[in-house]
């Protein structure tokens, strides 16, 4: 399964490359947000995962020449952008809300906040 | 593309957005775990500049390593040193579990697929020399209307953020709010 | 439900840049608000009063250069006037118009460093502090020429002055009082119309009239609430009803008028040296005394104005050479024990600013 | 006392100061040799230069190697020459690389060493004193024996400081302070890189130092470290966007992001942006004030109130690597504000004749000497007022300039050759209306009114309360 290791002068940085370091990224991301008490750590996760799909976007709109080269050319980096925008919306929304919670709750255990209305 | 220097890059980058990923996960103090989301986040700035998106990259710096780190600093700190611990919950196995098994697939996939017919170099030489215009012309052209929302949505979000940490009880609602 | 942040307590001093000496402020603070205030002194303490009463009341006069060291004249004039009181000797002439050349001249170059390290409190870079240090040198050098020391100038004795001022004191003098008004324009134009400075010291620590008076605060941190209160002028000692000099007072109670009043108590200062140089007699620059001068059995409270108000000396004599209590009544100490009703309430920099406008000695507090 | 004459000085320091060993006095003590070989020497320094500019002006080295006026033509010959000579195109780069690298680093560290004691030179000479003289000729040694001094000092790490992240910022806020030099154009094609986000670049630098920072206030364990590090992040955070939007306005009315092409843009229409954007260049030279920590703007690091700020715990040469950072953000400033506002590498024509580079180095001078004169000069503010000066000042002003610009550069687009009535116009647009805002605002915020400068008042009138109310009475 695993491609053999060709020397260094050959070897060429390709997409599977960028997938690879997205995947794990992006795994250990979710096991961040996924595990952490902390709602804080959490957001952290969150971002890592955000930052995974957008070396994905960058890397397919790098090596793809699935569009013609007429039609978009940097589409995926138009994206990566609308996803940044989002992730910093979303971190100032989390984080008033991860305030707010700690000054309701006297806590940001996610595991402690486990009242649907505070 | 192929050159040593570029390969080292590639490298270098990729072990240290990967390395301080896994230390977010693995320190025990949030302020560290911190300090190892914004080296991760430098990393994958980097690995924006070897896929020539200059911009990108940059933007990554501006928004993620500047702004939103600085954004998280200031919520550890509103919150006391007791809530200052990156523990896990109970569910940690099932997330690593969860966790290893998306970063299997996706690594499989990537490994599995010839990706030969979806990697020509055919944009390389043409559109990648100036990527600024190019965006720009694509934001305020073909996605203005996603452009625009997105606008919209920063606000509704910056409006929303200082609605919620605002003290309605007739306090001062500064600090938290950026 | 209020922002949950957590008071903390700084230490400021007793090593810090802005507490001009060994003093120390223990401050509970709220984010950048000053929620309580401790003064705590001591650091410097060397016991002098009691030291005092084992020695004859010349003996005592370098120890009066050392409790308010940056105004030595004003001291040593305060400790050989009530000397004087008590014994009933009289100064000579010439010494009485030397002794408020001296004093005057002290009391511009402590001004100079009271408002220069205020503004260095306020943040500038110590331009305006080594320009007033500029005054305060010369001022200094004339000391140097007359008693052989700058700062501890132990020059006043009982019934007189330690030494006549040499030759070339004079025309030295004369042409620092001839730049010095020039030199207090500079000033002005300098500090006094800086939108920086007059954000940082307009309505901060404000003193209202009243408070002043109640928390009996001397000199130009009373004056600076509009009370004219000035020993030269209420009760004259030496021989300051004989010269034109008016009492500056400030309007707002805040830092920048007791940073005027000083100023313009420098002004003031001038004129009265002009006036005394060309009044004064020739003669003797001091009495003969016996050299350990037994007053009568008694007590006395003297006090003169020094730079930093009311500085008094209370004296009891048991008849025999050493005074039998020594008490001084040090103005930095009352003045600064305002600090808490200012500081309470106020931001750090606030704070900091309006300890600077107080304008203590440490010297002096501790004794 | 010894009987001199009244205009000699009469006390042992005045006499030590008026004797002190003056350059001038050496010089006329000098042998007669020595002056001979001294003028020679200074009259062959004054020929081979008249030399080089008769070259220079005759313009027969253009693009040569040896061209004096540019540093870049000789890297690019030598790349070339070691194309020719068959070295494999990795070892090229790296060559290049590294020689630009170099570049950048030499220029800060040497900086570092005449910086300091430039600044205390002239601050010396603002505040009427001497400044270094004792170390070397002038005190030029001054700083090196500083930086001895400081790497000798042993590191403390306080108690309760975290031990990882203490040691991470000196070396982290250092990072910004040469990286931003990476887009500036020293000359024409002499950019380390000159990237086409270079606008967007130096921003994105600017906001990694206030991480570093926040880590050196936080790990420090102490609250002075804390209460600066805050200060500084607020500050920070809040005068980026001044910075960002009056570099926008400069982006949009040269239609580049491009360090290089803003420059060319100031020489091909031989105006400065200074000129057309007066309160962009303020706001950003203000703003820039803050974000380095220099006075009037210094508050994170205010010594009379909170010691030393963010690195008051950093002993040794941890602090003196804040303290160089401080020194490099001032240049780098300074050849930022050179670039954006001032022209950059040109001088109306002037950089055809001296390399561009040194008028670079001039401009940077000239901003770093304002910083030094503001220094000597002005208070601090206050925190409050440093943040209402920002939020309720600069930036709703900086945006009405931002739409303002946007209208000027539609029209330049559309205008065929803009010449000089075009773009006086927009600067006199823009002068009035920001001299119109700044009214505005002032009056509307009543910024005046609590802050008149009022003489005490004179009095004869001694007394308690009662006085005090009697003179107060007539004002």
């Amino acid at each position: 399964m695993i491609p053999e290791i060709p020397a260094l002068d050959e070897l060429s940085v390709t997409l599977a490359h960028y997938l690879l370091v997205s995947g794990a990224v992006f795994g250990i991301g979710v096991v961040i947000a996924l595990a952490k008490r902390n709602a804080v750590a959490v957001l952290m996760g969150v971002e890592l995962m955000l930052n995974a799909v957008n070396l994905t976007i960058l890397a397919f709109s790098r090596f793809s020449s699935a569009f013609p080269a007429g039609d978009a050319p940097l589409a995926g980096h138009a994206f990566v952008v609308f996803v940044l925008t989002v992730a910093a919306a979303e971190a100032a929304v989390a984080l008033a809300l991860a305030v707010l919670v700690y000054r309701r709750r006297e806590t940001v255990d996610l595991d402690r906040v486990n009242l649907l209305r505070w | 593309m192929d050159s040593p220097a570029f390969l080292l890059a590639f490298l270098i980058l990729s072990g240290i957005t990967v390395t301080s990923a896994l230390l977010v996960f693995v320190a025990r103090n949030l302020m560290h775990a911190l300090a190892f989301l914004v080296l991760s986040f430098l990393g994958m700035a980097g690995l924006f500049m070897t896929l020539s998106a200059d911009f990108i990259a940059i933007a990554q710096i501006l928004i993620y390593a500047g702004s939103i780190s600085v954004l998280m600093v200031f919520a550890v700190m509103l919150t006391p040193l007791a809530s200052r611990d990156n523990g896990n919950s109970l569910y940690v196995i099932p997330a690593l579990m969860g966790g290893a098994g998306i970063a299997g697939l996706v690594s499989l996939v990537a490994i599995e697929t010839d990706w030969a017919e979806h990697s020509g170099d055919a944009l390389k030489a043409a559109d990648f020399e100036r990527t600024v215009p190019v965006i720009g012309d694509l934001l305020l052209g073909r996605y203005v209307l996603a452009f625009e929302v997105a606008s919209v949505l920063l606000f509704i979000a910056l409006l929303g953020a200082i609605l919620l940490v605002q003290d309605r009880d007739g306090g001062d609602a500064t600090g938290e709010a950026q | 439900m209020p922002a949950s942040t957590e008071p903390y307590v700084l230490n400021i001093g007793p090593q810090h840049p802005s507490t001009h000496g060994v003093f120390r402020l223990r401050v509970v603070m709220d984010g950048e608000v000053i929620r309580d205030l401790d003064m705590i002194v001591g650091y410097l303490h060397r016991s002098m009063e009691k030291l005092a009463e084992e020695r004859t009341y010349t003996q005592n006069i370098p120890f009066t250069d050392r409790a308010d060291y940056l105004a030595a004249m004003s001291s040593n004039l305060g400790l050989a006037l009530a000397a004087e009181r008590l014994s009933g000797v009289v100064p000579t002439e010439r010494s009485q118009y030397l002794r408020v050349i001296f004093a005057e001249l002290q009391r511009i170059a402590s001004h100079a460093m009271a408002n220069g390290t205020l503004i260095s409190d306020a943040g500038a870079w110590q331009t305006p502090l080594l320009y007033m240090f500029r005054e305060r040198e010369k001022i200094l050098d004339l000391f140097e020429m007359t008693c052989g020391a700058r700062l501890t100038t132990n020059y006043m004795r009982i019934g007189g002055v330690a030494f006549e001022p040499p030759p070339e004191f004079w025309p030295a003098l004369q042409e620092l009082v001839d730049e010095l008004p020039e030199r207090i324009d500079e000033y002005f134009e300098l500090l006094t119309d800086n939108e920086i400075f007059l954000g940082r010291t307009r309505n901060v620590g404000v003193i209202s009239a009243a408070d002043a008076i109640n928390g009996s605060l001397t000199g130009p941190a009373l004056r600076g609430s509009g009370v004219p209160w000035d020993l030269r002028k209420a009760e004259p000692y030496c021989v300051y009803d004989r010269f034109n000099f008016d009492i500056p007072v400030g309007t707002n109670g805040d830092v920048y008028d007791r940073f005027m009043v000083r100023m313009e108590e420098t002004k003031q200062s001038v004129a009265i040296i002009r006036q005394a140089m060309e009044q004064i007699p020739a003669g003797p620059h001091k009495n003969d005394i016996p050299l350990a001068l037994r007053p009568e059995i008694g007590e006395i409270y003297s006090r003169v104005e020094s730079p930093r108000g009311e500085i008094g000396f209370y004296l009891v004599s048991d008849g025999t050479p050493a005074p039998y209590r020594f008490h001084l009544r040090a103005p930095s100490m009352i003045n600064l024990s305002l600090l808490r009703e200012l500081g309470v309430g106020a931001s750090l920099p606030d704070a900091v600013v309006t300890l600077g406008s107080l304008d203590i000695v440490v010297g002096e507090i501790d004794r | 006392m010894s009987h001199l004459p009244a205009s000699q000085s009469a006390t042992p320091m005045l006499r030590q100061i008026a004797e002190r060993p003056t350059v001038r006095g050496a010089l006329m003590r000098a042998p007669l040799p020595v002056k001979v070989f001294g003028a020679l020497f200074v009259l062959g320094f004054l020929a081979l230069n008249a030399g080089i500019a008769y070259v220079v002006i005759d313009g027969r080295l253009d693009g040569q190697w040896y061209d004096v006026r540019d540093l870049g033509v000789g890297v690019g010959a030598l790349t070339d020459w070691m194309r020719d000579q068959g070295v494999p195109e990795v070892a090229v780069y790296l060559t290049s690389a590294i020689v630009g690298a170099t570049g950048v680093l030499s220029l800060v560290g040497v900086w570092l060493i005449i910086g300091p004691w430039l600044e205390r030179r002239a601050i010396a000479k603002f505040q009427v004193r001497m400044g270094p003289n004792r170390n070397g000729p002038f005190g030029l040694f001054q700083s090196l024996a500083d930086a001895i001094k400081l790497m000798q000092k042993e590191v403390i790490i306080p108690r309760g400081a975290d031990k990882i992240l203490y040691f991470i910022p000196p070396v982290f806020i250092f990072v910004p302070a040469l990286l931003g030099w990476a887009v500036v154009p020293w000359a024409p094609e002499m950019t380390y890189t000159d990237l086409d986000v270079g606008v967007l670049f130096t921003i994105a630098i600017s906001s990694l130092g206030v991480l570093a920072v926040f880590l050196a206030g936080w790990a420090s364990n102490n609250h002075y470290s804390l209460l600066g590090a805050m200060r500084t992040v607020a500050m920070m955070v809040s005068y980026e966007i001044p910075i960002s939007l009056s570099l926008l306005s400069v982006a949009m009315l040269t239609s580049s992001m491009r360090l290089s092409e803003i420059v060319a843009w100031q020489s091909n229409y031989n105006v400065w942006m200074i000129v057309i954007l007066p309160f962009a260049a303020f706001a950003f030279l203000f703003s820039s004030t803050a974000e380095i920590n220099r006075t009037p703007n210094d508050i994170g690091e205010a010594e009379s109130e909170i010691v030393a700020g963010f690195y008051t715990e950093y002993s040794g040469m941890k602090g003196g690597l804040f303290m160089a950072v401080e020194l490099g953000n001032a240049i780098l400033v300074g050849a930022l504000m050179s670039t954006f506002f001032l022209g950059g590498y040109t001088m109306f024509g002037l950089e055809t004749w001296i390399p561009g580079y040194l008028i670079l180095l001039t401009k940077i001078m000239t901003v770093y000497l304002f910083f030094v004169w503001l220094r000597a000069t002005l208070p601090r503010f206050r925190l409050d007022q440093l943040m209402g000066f920002a939020w309720k000042f600069l930036i709703p002003i900086s945006m009405v300039q931002v739409f303002v610009v946007a209208i000027q550069a539609s029209v330049l687009a559309r205008v065929d050759a803009p010449g000089v009535f075009v773009l006086g116009s927009f600067a006199i647009i823009n002068l009035s209306m920001t001299i119109l805002l700044v009214r505005l605002w002032a009056s509307r915020m009543s910024v005046s009114t609590i802050q008149q400068a009022t003489k005490p008042i004179l009095t004869q009138v001694v007394g308690g309360l009662r006085a005090a109310e009697q003179i107060r009475k007539p004002v």
